[in-house]
């Protein structure tokens, strides 16, 4: 369980001077009605109250969008509403364009990665009632932005096809004679957790190197790669060829161990522990041609 | 993305070494201070002092080594940290070769002072 | 891609705030190596005045030899020892925070690694001022 | 234009499976999903999937199993292709590299699931759907299927004879999020449907927002009839704010349900004097809504499942993953509070009429998965036989489609000699198209045209039209109020309980959205992912979906499986062995009837009292 979601944030409010941006006409009907609070309150007396939202706002053809600005919503809080449940809200609402990406609402589908209150989170999977007011809401940063909340995430793919994200096997056995290949429930038990990623790229847009690097194949990347090397069904020369493709120059060796895409991860994927121990995996093998 | 597969440059060895010349900068550099700034006092460093402890082999070695393994530890590091930065092609060779003279000379001048010290010269 | 907005490099530095503990420690580690590297070449600029002071038996016997009153020129002077302080803080945090990454280099203890951090930073911290009256003795202002 | 041999809608499970079947089978393929593949909804399935591979069972029991739990709705030729193809598709996925949970022997562990007579059900720990798409999606990668994804299909490109047995699919018309470019693919072979569930036409479902029945809508209108829709699987335990699925486990471990009296309600009012909170999952359900109905529900909503008393041990052992579901989506701690719950829309076991071959009565037109409709489900889904279906049916319309030789299929599709016509039913609205827009299924072109590039560009044309409609509109109604009405009207009158005068309500507020929806405007004005309009062309898919629910929901005046209906809570072998189609003709929707069919290969299946 990841105990960064459930901590309170004890942030400030931040002074960003974009932040002061327009108001959308919609968010001030809303303070028209009288809910003007920019104090963060106690998540026990949100009940009944509003909720404060700064959402990024960003669209390259509209005018009065062209310029990034933050809207200011107010939503009616609900016990158990998430930050996705609080955009979507707004978006019903009162404005019709605030765009964001969401499918499952119940972190699967990786669909709604955000910048909240200056971490990377999945909107469904966190509770506004564990938020400081007001609850800022940016896209990923470090990716560029397509429009509002939506981000770019072809680089993100890219990054994870290029680890020969599948597996290998040339000797698969035919399929018809109803035999599975055998794992040992500990070598399954060892790539559990790095086989949970949803591709919602939090921890590549909160890796400082990645950001500096665009050709670094990012934490997912090599989490994905660590799925299939770790995996004993492959066979040794293929996780060889694994490893060649993860110590090549933009590989493991970028990675500085900042650990923000482990702290970040919705998953509670140890990815840093994964990286690290590819890197020794890399030294080991290169260490026996010495 | 292909053509990455081609341009292998395996970073692993000078990720290796920086960890192992690290190591063995603990000893040495904990030592180092100890003796220079705990034992004997810096303000009380003569060269008739430095020349003692150099006409010891070991400690002479001793700082030879710990010359070397600091300056490649140390370029090392600030070559890799620049390469993280997205330093890339010409840049980066010239930005390498800086450093490797930069650090032959330091070694070179560092253990001409060494030898001097111990009166070899 | 038809058209998106890059927020740039300013996001980067602008969001310092945001940094979590293994982002500062990368961001020390990095601070005090390149100091220590720089130091490096210092110190052995500032040795080098034993080429000239070498073969002079009768200066070094006196201890008015180029080494031995460059080096105690320096050390009497205030700032000097401030800075031998300061270095001394950074090499600490180097080694500890160093150690830690080795620690996590060898996948120990990674659950800990924002704690070991901080415990890097106060023992560097402790370290440093405890060696406070070493440096400082014998100062001449 | 782009132009493939076979089209694949839908990037799901079903999707995949297809995709990866027709490259196999020598086709060049082309996937169009509106999500990225690894963001489909069968990333959400947990339980696992049904496959008889032990020693000691056999696919002849799963396929019993499958029959008796569809309450004799099941048409055998599917269920025994299903039963017989499962086994060999499951391990191909473990070829595939799933990590499918194991025993200390290295074999697939498989765990018992309801309805079932064998622990037949293989699973990938509590997340076999997440894992499944994985790695079907990485084989997609590897084969380098082209995949157009964050293209949302807006059309199909079909002739319109007047007979839709006669006509013929050429491809579909897609527009592109991210730009708004409006864009024709054709489809040389064929074009197959996964578009996956219609949840969304409910207002609390397990579904996701994505699931909109898009697929549904389009065969539909182009069309490809809609079978059995009115089958709709209500699961008792959802989350009330978001719809989070909390599994069945809880109970079964002996999580009690209260009401806001705090009596434990399924013995004390009656509901199920054996079993209580183990019924089966309609008896559940309908237990909770009865409660809430007469005001003993919790804040008029929910009811309370309690597993505090198990002992923090006993849940942090076994149910740990339900405590961070409580926590994450409901901010509820589950060692300290009951748990929220209410019933939730969780599987159409209907969908578009197709045979065992995947294909649909219109030539070239395919679906697969929860779309589709072949059927297997019946009245109601076994826990795990999804995600075999999405397996089995996904590769064989997939390869069918590429041209490969399937046989003969046993199951008709489409209106025929062998149905039987809706005679009696009165229905309180004219239901169908309200002179809506130009976007019915097949070119209008009074069957002129027969050249496919040309219907393709008429439809690319009809297309952007519609949208620049929609968007020059600068005032009018939004499709989220349309939406929301529709869906409070599904879930209060087309729910768990059914009446006539439910049913009917439903269908005059379904005729109300219908003519709200000729108002609609999309207020954004960007072409840059536009999820305005996006949502507003799914609201209209949403409408004609309803509708097909509520019409055979109406229509169907007997209790079987999940369907309940207040009128006659007997299931009536003599009148109901049969399925309801019901098909868009001319925007006027006809229903009729098709005899289910019972004779497997084997054997003959004798409807029993469906009873556990
Ligand atoms: C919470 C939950 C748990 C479940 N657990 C189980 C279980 O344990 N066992 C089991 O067997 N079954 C289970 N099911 C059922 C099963 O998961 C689904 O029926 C199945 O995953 C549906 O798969 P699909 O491929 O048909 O559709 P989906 O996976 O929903 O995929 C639909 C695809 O179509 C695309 N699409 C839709 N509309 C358009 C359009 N207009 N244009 C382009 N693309 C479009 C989407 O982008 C998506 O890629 C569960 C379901 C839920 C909701
Ligand atoms: C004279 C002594 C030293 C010098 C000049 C020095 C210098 C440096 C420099 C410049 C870096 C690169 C930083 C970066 O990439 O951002 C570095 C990295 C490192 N140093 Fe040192 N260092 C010294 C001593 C030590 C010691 C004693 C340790 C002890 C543990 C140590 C451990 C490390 C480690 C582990 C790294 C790698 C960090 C990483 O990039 O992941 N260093 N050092
Ligand atoms: S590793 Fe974690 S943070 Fe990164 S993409 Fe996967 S799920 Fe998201
Ligand atoms: S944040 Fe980046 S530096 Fe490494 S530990 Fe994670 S990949
Ligand atoms: S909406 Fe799917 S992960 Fe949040």
């Amino acid at each position: 369980m990841s105990t960064q979601q459930a901590e309170p944030e004890t942030q400030e409010a931040p002074e960003d001077p974009e932040m002061k941006g327009a108001e959308s006409p919609a968010a001030e009907e809303q303070k028209g009605g009288g809910m003007v609070d920019d104090h963060a309150e106690k998540k026990a007396e949100l009940e009944g109250e509003t909720v404060h939202l700064k959402v990024f706002r960003y669209d390259p053809e509209v005018e009065g969008k062209q310029e990034p600005r933050f809207d200011d919503f107010h939503v009616p809080f609900e016990k158990g509403m998430t930050v996705l449940d609080s955009v979507m809200y707004a978006r019903d609402e009162y404005d019709s364009s605030l765009t964001f990406r969401h499918s499952c609402r119940q972190a699967v589908c990786g669909s709604d990665a955000f910048f909240v209150n200056g971490k990377q989170r999945l909107g469904c999977k966190t509770q506004i009632s564990d938020l400081e007011q007001p609850v800022r809401i940016e896209p990923l940063p470090h990716q560029e932005v397509v429009k509002d909340l939506v981000v770019d995430m072809d680089h993100f793919y890219d990054q994870m096809h290029t680890v020969e994200p599948y597996f290998q096997d040339e000797d698969t056995p035919p399929v018809d004679d109803l035999d599975e290949q055998r794992q040992s429930p500990e070598n399954r038990e060892k790539i559990k957790m790095s086989s949970r990623c949803i591709w919602c790229g939090a921890c590549m847009s909160s890796c400082n190197i990645a950001a500096g690097d665009n050709e670094y194949l990012g934490p997912a990347a090599i989490n994905k790669a660590y799925k299939f090397a770790m995996d004993d069904r492959e066979g040794e020369e293929i996780k060889e060829h694994r490893l060649r493709i993860l110590e090549q120059e933009h590989g493991v060796w970028r990675c500085q161990t900042q650990f923000s895409c482990t702290e970040v991860c919705p998953k509670d994927i140890p990815l840093t522990e994964h990286i690290q121990e590819l890197k020794r995996e890399a030294v080991k093998k290169n260490l026996k041609f010495w | 993305m292909a053509e990455r597969y081609s341009s292998f440059t395996p970073g692993g060895t000078g990720w290796f070494l920086q960890r192992v010349t690290a190591a063995f900068l603990v000893v040495v550099l904990a030592f180092h201070f100890f003796l220079l700034h705990f034992v004997n006092h810096a303000y009380e460093i003569t060269f008739l002092g430095t020349q003692a402890r150099m006409e010891n082999i070991g400690y002479f070695l001793t700082m030879v080594l710990f010359l070397i393994t600091a300056t490649f530890h140390g370029v090392n590091g600030v070559y890799n940290a620049l390469v993280n930065q997205g330093l890339e092609g010409t840049q980066k060779k010239v930005v390498l070769a800086v450093l490797v003279i930069a650090s032959l000379a330091l070694v070179a001048q560092g253990t001409y002072v060494a030898l001097t010290m111990r009166g070899m010269i | 891609m038809s058209q998106s907005y890059n927020r740039g490099l300013i996001e980067d530095f602008g969001r310092w705030k945001e940094f979590s503990a293994g982002m500062w420690a990368w961001i020390f580690h990095k601070f005090t190596g390149w100091i220590l590297i720089g130091y490096l070449f210092t110190h052995i600029a500032v040795l080098s005045t034993s080429i000239g002071a070498a073969g002079n038996e009768a200066a070094i016997a006196n201890e008015t030899d180029v080494y031995t009153t460059t080096l105690g020129g320096l050390e009497g002077l205030f700032l000097i020892r401030l800075l031998e302080v300061g270095l001394l803080a950074v090499a600490v945090f180097h080694i500890l925070n160093g150690l830690r990454l080795l620690m996590v280099d060898l996948g120990i203890g990674l659950e800990a690694q924002d704690k070991s951090f901080y415990a890097s930073l106060v023992l560097t911290g402790a370290i440093t001022v405890a060696s406070v009256p070493t440096f400082l003795t014998g100062v001449g202002i | 234009m782009y132009e493939h041999d076979v089209i694949v809608v839908g990037a799901g499970g079903a999707g995949l499976r297809a995709a990866i079947a027709a490259h196999e089978a020598g086709a060049d393929v082309a996937m169009v999903s509106k999500l990225h593949p690894v963001r489909s909804h069968t990333g959400a399935a947990e339980g696992g999937i049904n496959a008889a591979l032990q020693e000691g069972d056999d696919w002849e029991l799963h396929a019993y199993d499958t029959m008796k739990g569809s309450d004799y709705l099941g048409d055998a030729p599917a269920v025994e292709t299903l039963a017989q193809d499962a086994p060999e598709e499951t391990i191909n996925l473990e070829h595939w590299g799933m990590p499918f949970s194991r025993e200390e022997d290295g074999r697939v562990s498989q765990r018992p699931f309801g309805g079932l007579s064998y622990p037949r059900t293989t699973y990938a720990g509590a997340e076999t759907g997440h894992h499944l798409l994985h790695t079907m999606y990485e084989q997609v990668v590897k084969r380098g299927i082209q995949v157009y994804d964050e293209w949302y299909v807006m059309d199909l490109a079909t002739t319109n004879e007047s007979d839709p047995n006669d006509r013929e699919c050429h491809g579909v018309v897609a527009y592109d999020v991210q730009s708004g470019t409006i864009e024709g693919f054709k489809a040389d072979q064929g074009v197959v449907l996964a578009t996956g569930g219609p949840g969304q036409a409910f207002d609390h479902t397990t579904n996701a927002v994505s699931c909109t029945g898009d697929g549904h809508a389009m065969a539909y209108r182009a069309g490809a009839p809609l079978e059995d829709m009115e089958f709709i699987q209500f699961h008792p335990t959802s989350l009330p704010s978001t719809g989070v699925l909390i599994s069945e486990g809880v109970r079964g471990e002996g999580g009690i349900l209260y009401n806001n009296e705090g009596e434990r309600f399924m013995f004390e009012h009656g509901y199920a004097n054996n079993s209580g909170e183990l019924a089966s999952r309609d008896v559940v359900a309908r237990a909770e809504l009865t409660e809430v109905n007469e005001g003993r529900g919790v804040d008029d909503e929910y009811v309370h499942l309690d597993m505090r008393h198990l002992g923090e041990e006993r849940i942090m052992d076994r149910l740990e993953n339900i405590l961070h579901l409580a926590e994450d989506f409901e901010g509820v701690d589950g060692l300290v509070e009951p748990m929220p719950v209410k019933p939730g829309q969780h599987y159409a076991m209907g969908g578009i009429e197709v045979d065992e071959n995947g294909q649909t009565c219109v030539n070239g037109l395919y679906a697969a998965g929860e779309c589709a409709c072949v059927s297997v489900h019946g009245g109601n889904r076994l826990g795990g036989n999804a995600l075999p279906e999405l397996i089995v049916f996904g590769k064989r319309a997939g390869r069918h489609a590429a041209g490969d030789d399937l046989g003969e299929p046993e199951i008709r599709t489409g209106y025929g000699d062998d149905v039987e016509d809706e005679t009696e039913t009165e229905l309180p609205v004219q239901p169908g198209d309200a002179g809506l827009d130009t976007s019915g299924g097949v070119a209008a072109d009074g069957g002129v045209t027969a050249d496919a590039e040309g219907i393709l560009e008429r439809k690319v044309e009809t297309a952007r039209e519609r949208v620049d409609t929609l968007m020059d509109k600068e005032d009018g109604v939004q499709h989220a109020e349309i939406r929301a009405k529709l869906q409070k009207a599904m879930t209060d009158y087309v729910n768990v309980f059914r009446t006539e005068e439910g049913v009917k309500k439903a269908l005059e507020i379904i005729r109300e959205c219908r003519q709200e929806y000729q108002d609609v405007y999309v207020d954004d004005p960007s072409k840059t992912f536009n999820t305005d309009l996006q949502q507003t062309i799914e609201t209209r898919n949403l409408i004609d979906v309803a509708e097909t629910i509520a019409l055979g929901a109406l229509v169907r005046n007997e209790f079987r499986g999940a369907h309940w209906r207040q009128e006659n809570q007997i299931r009536d072998d003599e009148n109901w062995l049969k399925h309801t189609l019901i098909s868009w003709d001319d925007g006027e929707p006809s229903i009729f009837y098709r005899p289910v069919i019972l004779e497997g290969q084997n054997k003959t299946y004798e409807p029993k009292e469906r009873s556990y």
